[in-house]
């Protein structure tokens, strides 16, 4: 094992304010359950989860209320003791509906209520892959970073690949975010026994723990959680430079490797990236047969009272979390739900945690940024800062003209939303929204391409 | 003089000549029904029949690949009048207009934040879910109205209103509304419900001042269940288009002020 | 020097002004441009070529100079007629791109142009079609540099009064005073 | 009527929600800056009438400009100060004494005609000031190629009555120029003693346009933009290395000299580096550089202007897009 410093340097990044001494030295604090949980179906990538649980049922904590639903998906378990209130609608952080299982965690379960088999502690050292891949599924592991890929299929690569390096992302590049940090420090050795369960399941590959410089109490905290471990371990040490944490970007920092335009996928290039949150969610599943139904959460920005960083049952709704953190001191103008990078603006506090809630802030007035769309002067600011080499005043141009098809041809698809280039835009074009509505329409277009195709297909078998 | 008619007159000669055998021997030759649909088609090229442009649309109808009819532009005459060319019956289409089932108007429903960014539906609804409190509402920001190839749709007070005497029903906007509250109707119905909202009346209410709450009431006016005139969705009423209510006075009973009477869809209170 | 002189300093569009009509019609994308630019430098070269044979040989001996220009435009409305039948046939990509400015070209004045400017000049048949050839390439730069120019524009966002037509006009107009700075780098005798 | 708005009327925007302290209009600031000193020079140098000729242009550009706008019914513009820097740009590129209608015509054209009919700032294809140059130098060649002579303190100066002269360029194009005879006259050694001396050319103590003569003032400029990091190196860096490669081997005036003398020194660093009308990558940068310094001097020596550089980066203007087009980036992972 040893400490070294990242190798390469990717092109572009940006540097926004931090801001990570609001909530950086709060040590994580366990929420009690509140009264009301709102366990969103869709907590991750891919399908959202069916739904088996109807109005008026009782649950138990861990208990399954969601199945997986296709090969994309993950499964979700209550999050706390209670009554099913309602299964409804309910919007999304991302702004989607999705449906949601409304807790009540005051009601008080029947004494005949059968007992609900929770999962085993499993000894992983004499578990078989299999068995250890499994476990991951049930337990409802997804990527705690903020995309929320299910950690079952990413660990799990398709046959004739194989997985050369397991990275750890311990980056956590977005501004006011300091979750993976406190996880980093406190929970050091469940992310030692995480990355040995995970060796073991993808064949014993090399492993990269990737951590922005900023952090040197998280490096140390690693060296000495991982000093006597064997085989081909290094921490890398990257420079601080938005947006480390992209799993490409975090790739070629680390073992210097490119991954392909989409739909290339890591384990194409031999790597698989992992939050170093969900690792310790690994270990805590297979170790204690605990699945994940709580996280931590770092409730921050300037309008927050106490910031901290806060350990929350899933389904957690942001008014509790604000409460519990002191409420505001000044009025939240923006509430964003992740970092102030990537993360989601929300109207409404109703919304409840998932398991990619990394983060929730509470901005007052002078910390928004409204946007005031000038035309682009093409100072060329937004192809510097883009880490994927685009040309991003040239699709949002384009985009601006509805002209969906010069953007495609600019690789639009490639674009990872990183926000670097409005970051920086002097004209305060909101050309990562450009992007995101031109991926949108080609999506969109793909699918119904896609639906002709099979209609044809199914006329004329 | 007459050296020079002569020379003229033999250019003229040997170009025709030439020109003569070229069009024997290196002419494509086309169906010419192409070009006789193509003439009767509208020529608005706008792409609602799911083909590039009219021609694309005639090539298709001559190769066979595309049902007649398929025009909404042109309407029924133009599916008669491809039929004749094409030699086939032709099935009788009725003209659809577009009508936007929304009627909250910044005025009547709430928005729940403050949406800064592009002026797009699409992306507003990916952004928070869009600022309106009815998740089922018309966000504004045109999106329909950036496709209308007529320019039928315009934005008042937060809210797209279709121009029937424009709109030439070729259903863009209804692909284009993320809300999916735009519906092809016929040009012939009146009455019309403008709320896209199922939920319960209370919270209806609570988003929107001029949001169907399900009461039925214009169902029971109109001759109850039996009739037929109204389906219900939930807690929001449908005009059964198939079917259409006729008496207009049941418009100024809805208790929710969502329907309208109205021949050019200039709605609004 | 023909070549510099022909494409540079007397631009057949953006000094002489000939041919303004495919140049506005077909430079909205620069891939119809530099389809119509072949055809352009196709037909003149040919045109060129004929309508010196057709004058040195049949009407100057003949004394019927006072008609050349009627006979010019016969022969190169013929030889267009011929080249969009062959386009069809062989590249028909291509001819659904040029659409209606391919038989256009029978109107381009360019073509007359450049077959006048020989028969004033009295130049051998080899610097004839070289210039015709240059004068062409001319054309064609002008074309493809304008059509670059309209593509980023059609993202502009000019008045309304000015969309289309108008803006085209105006940019036109800059790019010949750009051009202006090339007077005097090489002198023709034309 | 108010719109209707829950209690909690939070903003929905999408992402980055954070902001890096840029702007059009201190970017556009910064250039201004970046100008004064050789505006400082130039009015030293052309003394009350540059004064005049710069006032008079930035003041209206500022006028046509919010008067444009007011009549496309559009939002002011006048905040970002992209008129003031055109305005500048433009006095800067005029010769000082020129009448002031013309500045005023050349300044209306510049903002009107060559920028707000294409919709503003960012739209225009062409950069506004040098088309505006161009314009006046075809519509007024005489008054537009009359240099004032720097008041009182041209050592070179022979007959102190006379208060125009020619610039060291058209001097050298006399002299070095490919269809030169002069060498054979006798007054060859007294027109090449007429020429400025090398350090008359950094300071700017030569005939020329009000903002071009000084080099340092002009390098001090460039600087600032570099290290504001306004500009990139690229465009001037290859503009003026192709100007100096060509003149080392095509010889003639000293290489040095053609860097020094007329619009090269303003063109490279301020004009061809205009965002709106260079190509937006590195590589195209050093490919619109090249271009503008090899059309510069094919125009200085062979051309009718003795000056080439302002028609030079018009026609990289043109090309711009083209450039643009063939020198995507290649995305990051894309083969």
């Amino acid at each position: 094992m040893k400490t070294v410093k990242s190798p390469f340097k990717f092109k572009g990044g940006v540097h926004p304010d931090y801001n990570k001494e609001l909530a950086r030295e709060s040590a994580i604090e366990r929420m009690a359950t509140p009264a009301e949980l709102v366990v969103s179906m869709s907590q991750h990538l891919g399908a959202p989860a069916k739904c088996i649980v109807k109005a008026g049922d009782f649950v138990r904590r861990g208990q399954l209320i969601g199945e997986k639903n296709g090969f994309i998906s993950v499964c979700v378990r209550a999050s706390a003791d209670g009554q099913v209130k309602a299964v409804e609608k309910r919007l999304g952080p991302a702004g989607g509906m999705a449906d949601a299982v409304i807790l009540d965690t005051t009601a008080a379960l029947p004494e005949d209520l059968p007992p609900v088999e929770p999962l085993k502690p499993l000894d992983w050292k004499n578990a078989t892959r299999e068995e250890l891949l499994k476990r991951v599924e049930e337990a409802g592991i997804c990527g705690m970073g903020g995309a929320g890929f299910p950690s079952a299929v990413k660990l799990n690569p398709p046959p004739g690949k194989r997985c050369e390096y397991l990275i750890l992302n311990g980056a956590e590049c977005e501004p006011y975010l300091t979750a993976d940090f406190r996880v980093m420090l406190e929970r050091a050795d469940r992310i030692r026994t995480g990355v040995e369960i995970m060796r073991k399941i993808l064949g014993m590959p090399a492993v990269r723990i990737a951590i922005e410089a900023n952090k040197p109490e998280a490096i140390a905290a690693m060296e000495k959680a991982f000093a006597d471990i064997e085989g081909n371990v290094e921490i890398v040490v990257l420079p601080v430079l938005y947006p480390q944490g992209s799993e490409k970007h975090q790739i070629y920092a680390t073992v210097g490797r490119v991954v392909p335009e989409p739909p290339a996928l890591p384990i194409d290039v031999g790597c698989v990236v992992e939050n170093v949150g969900t690792v310790a969610a690994i270990a805590d599943a297979v170790e204690k047969g605990e699945p994940l139904l709580e996280r931590v959460t770092t409730v921050s920005g300037d309008a927050v009272a106490n910031p901290k960083n806060v350990l929350a049952p899933s389904g957690t709704k942001y008014s509790d979390l604000l409460a519990f953190c002191g409420g505001t001191k000044e009025d939240a103008a923006k509430v964003i739900s992740g970092g102030t990078m990537m993360g989601f603006a929300v109207s409404s506090l109703d919304i409840g945690t998932t398991k990619t809630t990394s983060g929730l802030l509470f901005l007052t007035r002078k910390k928004v940024f409204q946007y005031s769309s000038q035309a682009c002067i093409n100072c060329g600011r937004c192809l510097r800062a883009c880490p994927m080499n685009l040309n991003p005043a040239e699709i949002s141009k384009a985009v601006e003209s509805d002209d969906i098809k010069t953007a495609e041809d600019a690789h639009v698809m490639t674009c990872i939303e990183c926000g670097a280039c409005s970051f920086g835009c002097p004209a305060y074009r909101t050309i990562t929204q450009y992007c995101r509505r031109a991926k949108n329409s080609i999506r969109a277009r793909m699918a119904a391409e896609r639906a002709a195709a099979q209609a044809a297909k199914a006329a004329n078998p | 003089m007459t050296v020079a008619i002569v020379c003229i007159a033999g250019i003229g000669l040997v170009a025709a000549i030439a020109l003569a055998l070229a069009d024997k021997y290196l002419a494509v030759r086309e169906d010419p029904r192409i070009g006789m649909v193509t003439a009767v088609l509208p020529g608005a090229n706008c792409g609602g029949c799911g083909f590039a442009g009219c021609d694309g649309y005639a090539r298709a109808l001559v190769a066979g690949t595309a049902p007649n009819g398929a025009c909404a532009a042109g309407g029924d005459a133009c599916a008669q009048a491809c039929a004749k060319i094409l030699g086939v019956e032709a099935a009788a289409t009725e003209k659809r207009v577009a009508l936007v089932k929304c009627c909250g108007t910044r005025s009547e429903a709430i928005r729940v934040g403050d949406y800064n960014g592009i002026c797009d539906c699409n992306v507003a609804a990916a952004t928070a879910g869009g600022d309106k409190g009815c998740r089922y509402g018309c966000l504004g920001y045109g999106a329909c109205a950036n496709v209308c190839p007529k320019n039928a749709i315009s934005i008042h007070d937060g809210l797209a209103k279709v121009d029937k005497r424009l709109c030439i029903g070729c259903g863009k906007c209804v692909k284009a509304c993320p809300k999916h509250l735009i519906e092809l109707v016929p040009a012939s119905a009146t009455i019309h419900v403008l709320c896209n909202n199922p939920d319960k009346g209370p919270s209806v209410r609570k988003v929107c001042g001029v949001g169907c709450m399900g009461c039925h009431m214009c169902e029971r006016l109109s001759g109850g269940k039996e009739a037929g005139h109204f389906k219900f969705d939930g807690f929001l009423a449908k005009v059964n288009y198939s079917n259409p209510p006729e008496d207009a006075a049941i418009v100024a009973k809805c208790p929710a002020k969502c329907m309208i009477e109205d021949p050019h869809f200039e709605s609004g209170h | 020097m023909i070549l510099v002189g022909a494409v540079l300093v007397n631009n057949f569009v953006l000094s002489r002004f000939l041919g303004c009509c495919p140049f506005l019609g077909v430079s909205k994308k620069t891939e119809t441009a530099l389809g119509m630019s072949g055809a352009v430098v196709f037909v003149m070269t040919i045109a060129s070529a004929v309508t010196w044979c057709l004058d040195h040989w049949l009407l100057a001996p003949n004394n019927l100079g006072y008609i050349h220009t009627l006979a010019f435009i016969l022969v190169i409305a013929a030889l267009v007629q011929f080249i969009d039948i062959a386009m069809k046939r062989f590249l028909p990509p291509l001819h659904a791109a040029l659409g209606i400015f391919l038989p256009l070209i029978t109107t381009n004045c360019a073509v007359l142009g450049a077959a006048e400017i020989n028969c004033k000049q009295g130049t051998g048949f080899f610097e004839a079609v070289f210039f015709s050839f240059s004068a062409a390439i001319g054309f064609g730069f002008a074309l493809v540099l304008f059509s670059g120019i309209r593509e980023k524009l059609a993202h502009a966002n000019p008045p309304r009064c000015f969309r289309g037509i108008a803006m085209a006009l105006v940019t036109g107009g800059l790019l010949s005073l750009a051009f202006m700075g090339f007077s005097g780098l090489v002198k023709l005798p034309y | 009527m108010k719109p209707k708005t829950t209690e909690s009327h939070l903003v929905l925007s999408s992402s980055p929600h954070t902001h890096a302290k840029s702007s059009v209009s201190r970017i556009m600031l910064d250039v201004i800056i970046a100008l004064l000193p050789t505006t400082a020079m130039g009015i030293w140098f052309f003394g009350m009438s540059a004064v005049w000729t710069i006032a008079v242009c930035v003041s209206t550009c500022i006028v046509t400009e919010a008067l444009c706008r007011m009549a496309m019914k559009r939002e002011s513009t006048i905040g970002d100060l992209s008129a003031v820097l055109t305005g500048l740009l433009l006095a800067l590129n005029l010769p000082a004494g020129l009448p002031l209608w013309m500045a005023v015509a050349g300044s209306v054209f510049a903002i009107a005609i060559a920028k707000q009919v294409f919709g503003g700032l960012g739209m225009n294809p062409f950069n506004p000031a040098l088309a505006a140059r161009a314009f006046m130098l075809i519509s007024f060649t005489g008054p537009m190629t009359t240099w004032l002579k720097p008041i009182c303190r041209c050592k070179c100066d022979a007959a102190p009555d006379v208060l125009t002269m020619a610039t060291p360029l058209a001097t050298m194009k006399r002299l070095f120029g490919h269809d030169a005879t002069a060498s054979a006259t006798p007054h060859f050694q007294q027109a090449i003693d007429s020429l400025p001396s090398t350090w008359d050319m950094l300071v700017g103590n030569m005939p020329g346009c009000i903002g071009e003569v000084s080099a340092i003032a002009l390098a001090i400029g460039a600087a600032y933009l570099l290290w504001r990091k306004v500009i990139t190196w690229h465009i001037p860096v290859s503009f003026i290395a192709t100007v100096y490669v060509y003149s080392l081997i095509a010889g003639g005036a000293p290489a040095y000299m053609q860097v020094l003398t007329g619009g090269v020194m303003i063109g490279a660093c301020f004009m061809a580096t205009d965002y709106v009308t260079s190509p937006i990558t590195a590589k195209g940068k050093l490919i619109f550089g090249f271009g503008c310094g090899l059309l510069c001097m094919l125009i200085r020596q062979f051309g009718g202007y003795p000056e080439g550089c302002s028609f030079a980066i018009l026609i990289m203007n043109a090309i711009c897009p083209l450039i643009n087009r063939w020198t995507q980036p290649k995305p990051f992972g894309a083969k």
